[in-house]
């Protein structure tokens, strides 16, 4: 591991030619290759569709703020919460991580000039972006109060809008499946000389499992979603039981897909908040390869315990007892994931930038995530907890404490390699607490809510409940007062933002060490050779010749142990 | 060459995957019903005609053999060849389309719909009107209109490397849409290896 | 990646007939067997011939045999996820009802062997139509 | 008055529901305090001092790998044996159970006796004895549950499945449904009323001898009329109920008609054969065949009186 790599003249010189810059016509970027390109194209789609989402977010709770009738009645509130759902899980979070994190990033931390089919990659976009119009329609066609869950028979009786939702959840999913199909590909035949399956960053083992699963789980879904339709226009009776077909079914298809969705959802945020603890405690990851296979265990295990969320659907003993202890399996790989990450700051160089912040809040907020699903998954409880409040809590905790979060600071951490720019330390900082606070203020009260009985999907509730809505209500303004800010951040980053260096935090992997801020249009300027890990700060050190007389040789902190 | 070849293929059975978890919730379907009905997919079984199908899958497996003899040409750089077997599996896809259709029109007139329309009458499938025969032929419609359409686009993507082939596109060095093709199309054939048992024969 | 045509392995054109003509012999059996009544072993025997089948296309019309190994993984995980699919599927559906808290049949069904006892006369060929299903 | 989780346990299976979360909870507790403790004492002894600082690689400890695989292992198997002989006693009921047939529609539910005695929107059971409510749903799923008696149970068209329980105290308590069924599915709420067992024998002989528009007032509520009809004269989704009656009303076709008894019944027996103008079609259908027609009469009784 002692020799070198010769840095490419590239990183330093000022030569404006860069991804972003070289062609600035409107066709070159709606029908561009380049896969950071295409990552921005999410980008701003994503955020639009998280944003439309959230402001449904916020209007749900204001609606809860008091007992009875607040602003809207209850079939406006039905629909604004469906839809809530629906754009978050199917067009926000599925796609956010990999769709513009994974385009972004994941290529150049393998040294390769793109993905295996860029072709494919722009057609994914468009593919999404199709399923986006449809959802509009559904919206404009009106009356989508099913929740993002589909549940039949009442999916089956609905007006026409359903068809155009469903039809729009299958099409989204197609982007999701050619965009695995095209990541797994890329990981396995496009990794620079040297890089080993042991020298990968932990994003990309992370993208890996995440892309085996979309490419396992999607089609279900697809099937699902058309069994749905020909239910509605054909009547065809597989899963409406007036019919003869059994609506049980129908959750063991939706959840085969919609459970492993959530690792879809979730992995991703823990290979982000790998790369983030290494790279700001300057630390080896620790349990390397413990870390990048329970990836792999979680992706497999997450196909194994979909019947956890059917407890109390009237499905077999049998089922609901092997659901359930495999569900606890799962908490392992990911506790060990956790413990794994708090060992990386141990005896390494904590730095407390922006998007540690947001590393060191998903861990607070994703232990409690976890632990709250493991709660979850005991048989006995389950039956008071399942479709309560309580249940609306754990997987915000974990989508949004988790997933969200941890997008966040990824987007922090990559943002001057993105835009060349950096973004205001302090303005970031306060926001990353804001955000903090106002999440548990919203949804801890919700964990307290559940236990108390308060059903989900609810428009108006018991009184006894009143004073719990309100503190989360008030918490969701606090929350979205810090995500404003973190967009106003980035805005005057753009505007204002002071340039950024090719490396300015001192990370060891591709992206970081072999390109400018931003890449030029192929990433690298010569094809990169790799010869030490992700993590490996010491090789770094000795390469880029700063910072080697402080390096205390590994020998010498072996010895110590 | 060699990488991007490999990758293409990778990327081509991947989405031979994801084919198969479509089709896999279509058979969870089938088996479903089928343990809580036995007697009753025991007796619809007969209601389709085996020698149609069986047909059927003789013409299929011919173009599945006929397509890998097409690869199997072009690798000898034998263009005519090539061309001749892609031709050969067209017309065996559309004899499937053509007994397919034979097949759909004949139910359709008889009353045998799937779900809720189903209402069949006719002395072959009058004795059929019992209960969970419409979920055996919404099965049955779905999965064979699902495989049906696989074929379609099949045909399309062969007619297509078939023209690509005669102008001279493809040799031994080059055939990676041909190799592509075939997998997707052997795909399409082992499905019906399957379809035809279950729905037909048993 | 250094075989002869460009590293292509060429699968020679006797195999090629001999599978289509196994694959032909095999049709031909289980269209045979299924005339066979051979009570419960009707439908694995002819699974296990699909099977056969499948593997036969895959391994030789599809190449694995000759393929890289990622390849052959590819499939092996798909089986493993369809199975996975059925079988958690049928944990339920082919249980449903194991405790006292959930009928096992649909109330149509039941009513429809209440009507059936109640009326003896139509017993017969209801029963021959559609003996107690949901079990 | 219940904890600051749980509320107040009201059948014999709470107690048992309740230590089961706490061992869950208390689990959860331990380790969370660990896990933030070592990432904040880590975070603040390891803070980055000097910019260029490399600090030492740390090998992987294999040993305490191992251990953060087998340690949460061993803690949620016993877990899971907990939470599996709960789940057991409270899916299988004793076979003494006094059995209350319930019908789930939108947006109510109807319960009915082994005597004939039927009720809409109450469950009156006995205190001390277990009970067994035999539910199926008319249109689409729902889901029986009650905070306090810690059960919960899906309702399926087409399919009985059932939940039972031995209320413990003299009191009433919410019934939710917590399975998403359309408009009015917060507005789906029950009562059940738990009585000494000579009360309940008392109340299941006796009939209503309250007048009929009192008894209509009370269908009104408990059948969720009230979530989509006000009586105060404002739209909530159909129109008000507030001198409904002898009106004269315009419907989507244009025609019109005056809100009469037989206009009423037919109201609420086909709620989509005659739309008034401006309002969506949304109605149940279910109650056409879930009400009894002396209901309506009463229902129509209660009516009449909102001037």
């Amino acid at each position: 591991m002692s020799e070198t790599v010769a840095v490419p003249a590239s990183i330093d010189t000022s030569v404006p030619k860069n991804y972003l810059n070289h062609d600035k016509s409107i066709k070159s970027w709606l029908l561009t290759l380049d896969h950071k390109r295409i990552a921005l194209l999410y980008l701003v789609t994503i955020s639009i569709v998280f944003l439309v989402a959230g402001v449904l977010a916020l209007l749900v709770r204001a609606e809860l703020f008091t007992a009875g009738e607040t602003l809207m009645k209850p079939d406006t509130y039905n629909q604004f919460f469906s839809l809530h759902g629906i754009l978050m899980v199917f067009l926000f979070i599925v796609p956010s991580v990999p769709a513009i994190m994974g385009n972004f990033v994941m290529p150049m931390q393998l040294g390769a000039i793109d993905v295996a089919f860029p072709r494919l990659n722009l057609a994914s976009y468009y593919i999404y972006l199709i399923g986006g119009v449809l959802v509009v329609t559904a919206i404009l066609a009106g009356n989508i109060d099913t929740g993002w869950t589909f549940y039949t028979p009442y999916s089956a009786r609905l007006g026409s809008s359903v068809i155009f939702m469903t039809l729009a959840v299958f099409i989204a999913g197609f982007s999701s499946i050619l965009t695995g199909l095209n990541f797994i590909v890329t990981i396995h035949k496009m990794r620079a000389p040297g890089l080993t399956w042991n020298r990968l960053p932990l994003f990309v083992w992370s993208i890996y499992a995440t892309s085996i699963v979309q490419v396992l789980a999607t089609p279900v879904i697809g099937i699902t979603m058309l069994l749905l339709l020909l239910e509605k226009t054909l009547q065809i009776g597989i899963f409406d039981p007036a019919l003869g077909g059994d609506p049980i079914l129908f959750q063991h298809f939706f959840w085969f897909y919609s459970h492993p969705a959530v690792y879809i959802m979730i992995l991703p945020a823990f290979g982000i908040i790998s790369d983030l603890m290494g790279v700001f405690s300057r630390h080896e990851v620790q349990g390397y390869k413990f870390v990048a296979l329970s990836s792999v265990a979680i992706a497999f295990l997450g196909f194994l315990v979909w019947g956890h969320h059917m407890f109390v659907s009237g499905q077999s003993a049998i089922s609901s007892i092997v659901f359930s202890l495999i569900t606890y399996l799962i908490g392992i790989p990911t506790g060990v994931k956790v413990l794994n990450w708090v060992g990386t700051m141990y005896r390494g160089s904590v730095s407390f930038k922006t998007p540690m912040l947001y590393a060191l809040s998903f861990l607070f907020l994703f232990t409690i995530g976890g632990l709250t699903g493991v709660a979850l998954g005991v048989l006995g409880l389950d039956i008071h907890l399942h479709d309560t409040y309580f249940v609306v809590a754990h997987f915000h905790y974990v989508m949004m404490g988790g997933t969200v979060i941890a997008a966040i600071g990824g987007l922090h951490y990559w943002w001057p390699k993105i835009t060349g720019k950096m973004y205001n330390e302090t303005m970031g900082s306060i926001a990353a607490v804001l955000i903090f606070i106002g999440f548990n203020v919203t949804f801890f009260t919700q964990f307290v809510l559940g236990t108390k009985g308060m059903p989900r999907r609810y428009y108006d509730y018991q009184i006894q409940y009143e004073a719990l809505h309100q503190i989360s209500t008030v918490g969701s303004w606090i929350l979205a007062s810090g995500l404003f800010l973190v967009l106003f951040t980035f805005i005057h980053s753009l505007m204002k933002g002071k340039k950024a260096g090719s490396n300015p935090w001192g990370a060891a992997t591709l992206e970081w060490t072999h390109t400018a801020s931003p890449p030029s249009p192929h990433n690298f300027d010569e094809q990169p050779i790799v010869t030490h890990g992700p993590y490996d700060y010491h090789a770094l050190a000795r390469v880029s010749g700063d910072g080697a007389a402080q390096t205390s040789e590994p020998e010498l902190s072996e010895s110590r142990h | 060459m060699d990488q991007q070849f490999d990758a293409s293929k990778m990327g081509m059975w991947i989405f031979l995957v994801t084919e198969v978890l479509l089709f896999s919730g279509m058979f969870v379907a089938y088996t479903v019903y089928r343990v809580w009905h036995p007697e009753t997919f025991d007796l619809l079984s007969g209601a389709l005609d085996w020698r149609l199908g069986g047909f059927n899958t003789l013409v299929l497996l011919g173009s599945s053999f006929t397509v890998a003899m097409s690869i199997h040409s072009i690798q000898k750089s034998d263009k005519k060849a090539t061309v001749m077997y892609l031709v050969i599996t067209l017309i065996c896809a559309a004899a499937f389309m053509v007994v397919k259709y034979i097949e759909y029109t004949t139910k359709f007139e008889h009353g045998v719909f799937p779900g809720a329309h189903f209402a069949p009458h006719g002395e072959h499938y009058a004795p059929f009107d019992v209960p969970y025969a419409p979920q055996f032929f919404s099965i049955y419609f779905v999965m064979t209109g699902i495989h049906g359409v696989h074929v379609l686009v099949g045909m399309g993507v062969i007619a297509w490397i078939a023209i690509r082939t005669a102008k001279g596109h493809f040799d031994s060095q080059y055939y990676t849409p041909i190799e592509l093709t075939g997998l997707y199309w052997h795909l399409v054939d082992i499905i019906w290896i399957f379809l035809f048992p279950l729905l037909y024969l048993i | 990646m250094d075989h002869a045509s460009h590293g292509h392995h060429i699968t020679p054109k006797s195999l090629l007939i001999k599978v289509f003509g196994s694959l032909i012999l095999l049709t031909i059996l289980t269209v045979a067997v299924s005339r066979v009544h051979l009570g419960a072993l009707n439908v694995p025997v002819a699974i296990a011939i699909a099977v056969v089948k499948m593997m036969l296309v895959v391994t030789v019309f599809m190449a694995v045999k000759w393929d890289n190994k990622v390849n052959a993984l590819v499939i092996g995980l798909s089986a493993l996820f369809v199975s996975i699919f059925l079988i958690f599927t049928l944990f339920d559906t082919a249980y449903r009802g194991d405790l006292s808290n959930v009928d096992r049949v649909p109330i149509s069904d039941q009513q429809r062997q209440q009507s059936a006892e109640m009326a003896p006369a139509d017993a017969g060929a209801a029963a021959s139509e559609m003996p107690a299903s949901g079990h | 008055m219940g904890t600051f989780w749980m509320p107040e346990g009201a059948s014999t299976m709470s107690g048992e529901v309740d230590s089961l979360f706490y061992l869950v909870y208390w689990i959860s507790v331990v380790i969370f305090i660990g896990v933030v403790a070592a990432m904040a004492y880590f975070a603040i002894k390891y803070r980055r001092t000097r910019e260029s600082y490399v600090p030492p690689i740390v090998h992987e400890n294999r040993f305490l790998e191992a251990a953060m695989i087998f340690i949460p292992l061993i803690l949620t198997m016993v877990v899971f044996t907990f939470g599996f002989k709960t789940y057991l006693k409270m899916n299988i009921a004793p076979p003494t159970a006094y059995t209350i047939e319930a019908v789930a529609s939108q947006w109510k539910w109807d319960f009915t006796y082994p005597n004939g005695k039927q009720v809409t929107g109450e469950l009156h059971v006995p205190e001390g004895k277990p009970v067994k409510v035999h539910s199926t749903s008319m249109d689409v799923l729902h889901s029986f549950f009650i905070p306090q008696f810690r059960v919960k149970q899906d309702v399926v068209p087409n399919r009985y499945s059932s939940v039972w329980f031995q209320a413990t105290k003299v009191d009433s308590f919410d019934v939710f449904c917590t399975e998403y069924c359309g408009t009015s599915h917060s507005g789906m709420l029950a009562k059940v009323i738990v009585h000494k067992p000579e009360d309940f024998e008392a109340w299941l002989n006796a009939g209503d001898d309250r007048p009929l528009d009192v008894q209509g007032e009370s269908l009104f509520k408990a059948n969720s009329c009230n979530t989509c009809h006000s009586i105060d004269g404002s739209r909530i989704v159909g129109p008000t109920f507030k001198g409904l009656f002898g009106s004269s009303r315009t419907f989507a076709d244009g025609t019109t008609r005056t809100a009469d008894e037989d206009y009423l019944r037919q109201s609420i027996m086909q709620p989509g054969s005659e739309i008034v103008e401006s309002y969506p079609n949304v109605m149940p259908a279910s109650y056409g065949t879930t009400l009894r027609p002396d209901d309506v009469t009463k229902i129509i009784e209660y009516i009449k009186t909102l001037k």
